[in-house]
């Protein structure tokens, strides 16, 4: 049972995006989202640090030092980009002006509580903006792998680490399948499963309660 | 006629460096970071310093030369990850850290200067970084008060300035920096370029929030992930 | 691809009103306020709105003309001076006022935008307008609890923007025009001039905060002080 | 008796302004205080609706309906100018950016409170930026005639009307004299008369108790 691929799991969460959004995307697997937005929707990405607009990595002789993303990648600009101080960037964020965010994560609960910010024990390099989006942004979608290394659900009845959000993730897509809720009272539902992949499948390798 | 111009960063810095003093920084991970200015703190030898900055630098750049250099003893950030010393020397607990939510970091560094003693934000809540902080409801939502940051001495890193000290700042080296000039009770801005003129309407930090500057001689712009496009050039 | 441009005020305004509705309209004085918006609102005759504005026009220009058309019930502004029918409206109790402090209020309208719930200023502690209001103690001062502002619609002036909705505003025609661009759940502006393209480091007012825009078909710009130079010109 | 003129209060208000300053100018006699600006003396001014460094009224031709002061009232740019929004601008005010505002009022008090906005029972207009100002800038100065037009004192034990801000007065220029205080909780102190006028004058038409 191989499931969906990183790339696959990229592209599944790009359908998510409507023409017209403003999104923001993490670091890790989210980053490659901005490669499968679909030809003629017009999704604008923000980035934390205060530019609105984000283009594709640079070629060896565009390279900007001044021009980077959250992830602190090189980036480029494109001809409706605005920069702005970070004040002004989480304004957007914590204002509900971004439509939607594309997030790692290292546990979710089947009431929508995200951890992705810190494992007790070990060095802890904080939350970054990580906590300002999912208090802020309009729609949180997680993308992880359905289970850890060592083969226990991430999507679980409660969370083991300390929480980043509570109450706050509306969508997860994992290498396996899709879960999504109506709205944050609702309960989380099995929309999908990747291809090759049963329901059963799912159900022994998730802890939480979920719709089927 | 005040003149805003300095010489250098240790005539800038002349006179208002003191041992356990508060330091606000501009720059995102190495981004628009004030280096030479961060050279200059470095030579005054200045110790006990609180710095609030979103990053602490990598190893040998940007702040981690001051960590290095043990010349900080707290610092106020939301994300310290590429730094080994600093790693060393917090689970060594020479360091002392209190970690702050990136977007709550910057609007306290707005509110510090401007005026504002603290504000509810909904970031947070319900995870550590709301312990022990006062809660909120409004409208039936639940929100944390955060406080506004001020700092002895704010330094950042601007791209282009006129001799009153109006400042813009280039492409996304702006980040924290307009926020950090509001927050200090005196800021120092080391500036790429010195113009004549700049547009009124062009500006990003009006003139009154800066009271010294210099011309940036170290311009290294280290990047962090050098990411090229896959595509032929 | 989303369309922001819409081909006059009442396309651009169709859809978004509603009796009872709150709107918050950039503007200081007569400078910078959305002359053709508001002539599009007149002619949609909304009514029982609550306005969040610095000011409130004059008789014949501005929101007076509004008032004046009886559309506008309540008020949320710091200074209505200058206007006959606001004051025989308020003097009779046709209409609610509700006075805050200009910077309280620009304030406000930033924290709506932001999703600040409220903030704790000195402004208006000990005075009328704090009272009822909840007080704090920062470091020994005193501070009052303000409540960040949001509306239903945001009408604004801008000077250029380009398609995608990125805006510049003129001079000290900017005033309150980005702080209400942020606050409003949707947000109209009127625009002098469509350029193809804006500089991103000059860019006033992201793209993000503008659903819908019109050129401005008025600009009549009316000068409430015309004050001259005693010098020869 | 007649003591200074409102051009003499402007021009010593003027002497209150330091190389370097960035200040306020209120509507009416404050607003006269920027033509008294020492020469060599770089006095950078403020205006509430976003805009620093104020030029001079325009001539005919220079006239720019987009370029007005907090009075509503047409002025010119600088080479230095700046504009911002509202939100930013009393940032300033508030943060204690702004070194002095020169202020009117209708009363003071000994404890150096300030009511300048309202007259109960007539139509208020409201309190503009007044109550930002005095809540915000680091030294307050008032300029206002010494006495009403029914010759009442306006240096007052307490004041009579609605206050503007509790205890936010630095110095007092009235057309009779002049005082001022060192701290906010040190009292005011006659430090000044205008030609003619004697301390006995001074005494007689103030409510207010204050060091001689």
């Amino acid at each position: 049972m191989t499931g969906w691929t990183r790339e696959q799991m990229a592209a599944r969460a790009a359908r998510e995006l409507k023409d017209g959004y403003y999104a923001n995307l993490g670091i890790g697997i989210p980053t490659l989202v901005a490669n499968y937005i679909p030809d003629g929707i017009e999704v604008t990405l923000h980035s934390e640090n205060g530019m609105l607009g984000l283009g594709p990595f640079p070629t060896e002789q565009q390279i900007d030092a001044d021009i980077i993303n959250a992830g602190k990648q090189t980036i480029t600009e494109l001809p409706h980009t605005s920069y702005f101080s970070s004040a002004d960037s989480f304004a957007m964020i914590r204002g509900g002006h971004i439509d939607a965010s594309i997030l790692g994560a290292m546990e979710v609960s089947q009431d929508g509580d995200l951890s992705n910010w810190m494992v007790p024990g070990k060095m802890v390099k904080g939350p970054g903006g990580a906590m300002d989006l999912v208090a802020g942004v309009k729609r949180i979608i997680v993308l992880m792998d359905h289970t850890d290394k060592a083969g226990n659900p991430k999507f679980r009845r409660e969370n083991t680490l300390p929480y980043t959000g509570r109450n706050v993730v509306d969508m997860i897509i994992t290498n396996l399948a899709v879960f999504e809720r109506e709205s944050r009272t609702a309960r989380f539902r099995l929309i999908e499963c990747a291809p090759g992949v049963s329901a059963e499948d799912i159900a022994a390798r998730t802890e939480a309660a979920y719709l089927a | 006629m005040v003149q805003k111009i300095f010489p250098d960063a240790a005539a800038a810095l002349d006179g208002l460096l003191f041992d356990g003093m508060t330091i606000v920084a501009g720059g995102f991970g190495l981004c628009g970071i004030p280096e030479t200015l961060i050279d200059g703190l470095l030579a005054a030898g200045t110790t006990g310093i609180t710095a609030i900055s979103n990053n602490a630098g990598v190893d040998d750049f940007g702040l981690g030369l001051l960590l290095r250099n043990r010349q900080i003893v707290r610092m106020i950030s939301s994300y310290v990850g590429e730094n080994k010393e600093f790693e060393r020397q917090y689970l060594a607990g020479e360091l002392e850290l209190e970690f702050c939510p990136q977007g709550t970091l910057a609007e306290r560094m707005r509110a510090g200067g401007a005026g504002i003693a603290g504000f509810y934000t909904r970031t947070g809540v319900g995870t550590l970084l709301a312990e022990g902080k006062e809660l909120k409801e409004f409208d039936g939502e639940t929100y944390v008060l955060e406080t506004g940051l001020t700092a002895d001495l704010a330094i950042v890193k601007a791209w282009r300035a006129d001799r009153f000290g109006n400042l813009m700042f280039r492409k996304t080296a702006r980040n924290f920096n307009p926020n950090a000039a509001t927050a200090g009770r005196v800021t120092v801005a080391e500036v790429e370029e010195f113009v004549d003129h700049l547009k009124p309407d062009h500006v990003h930090t009006p003139a009154i929030f800066v009271q010294r500057m210099i011309l940036a001689t170290r311009n290294e712009k280290r990047i962090e992930q050098r990411t090229i496009t896959r595509d032929a050039a």
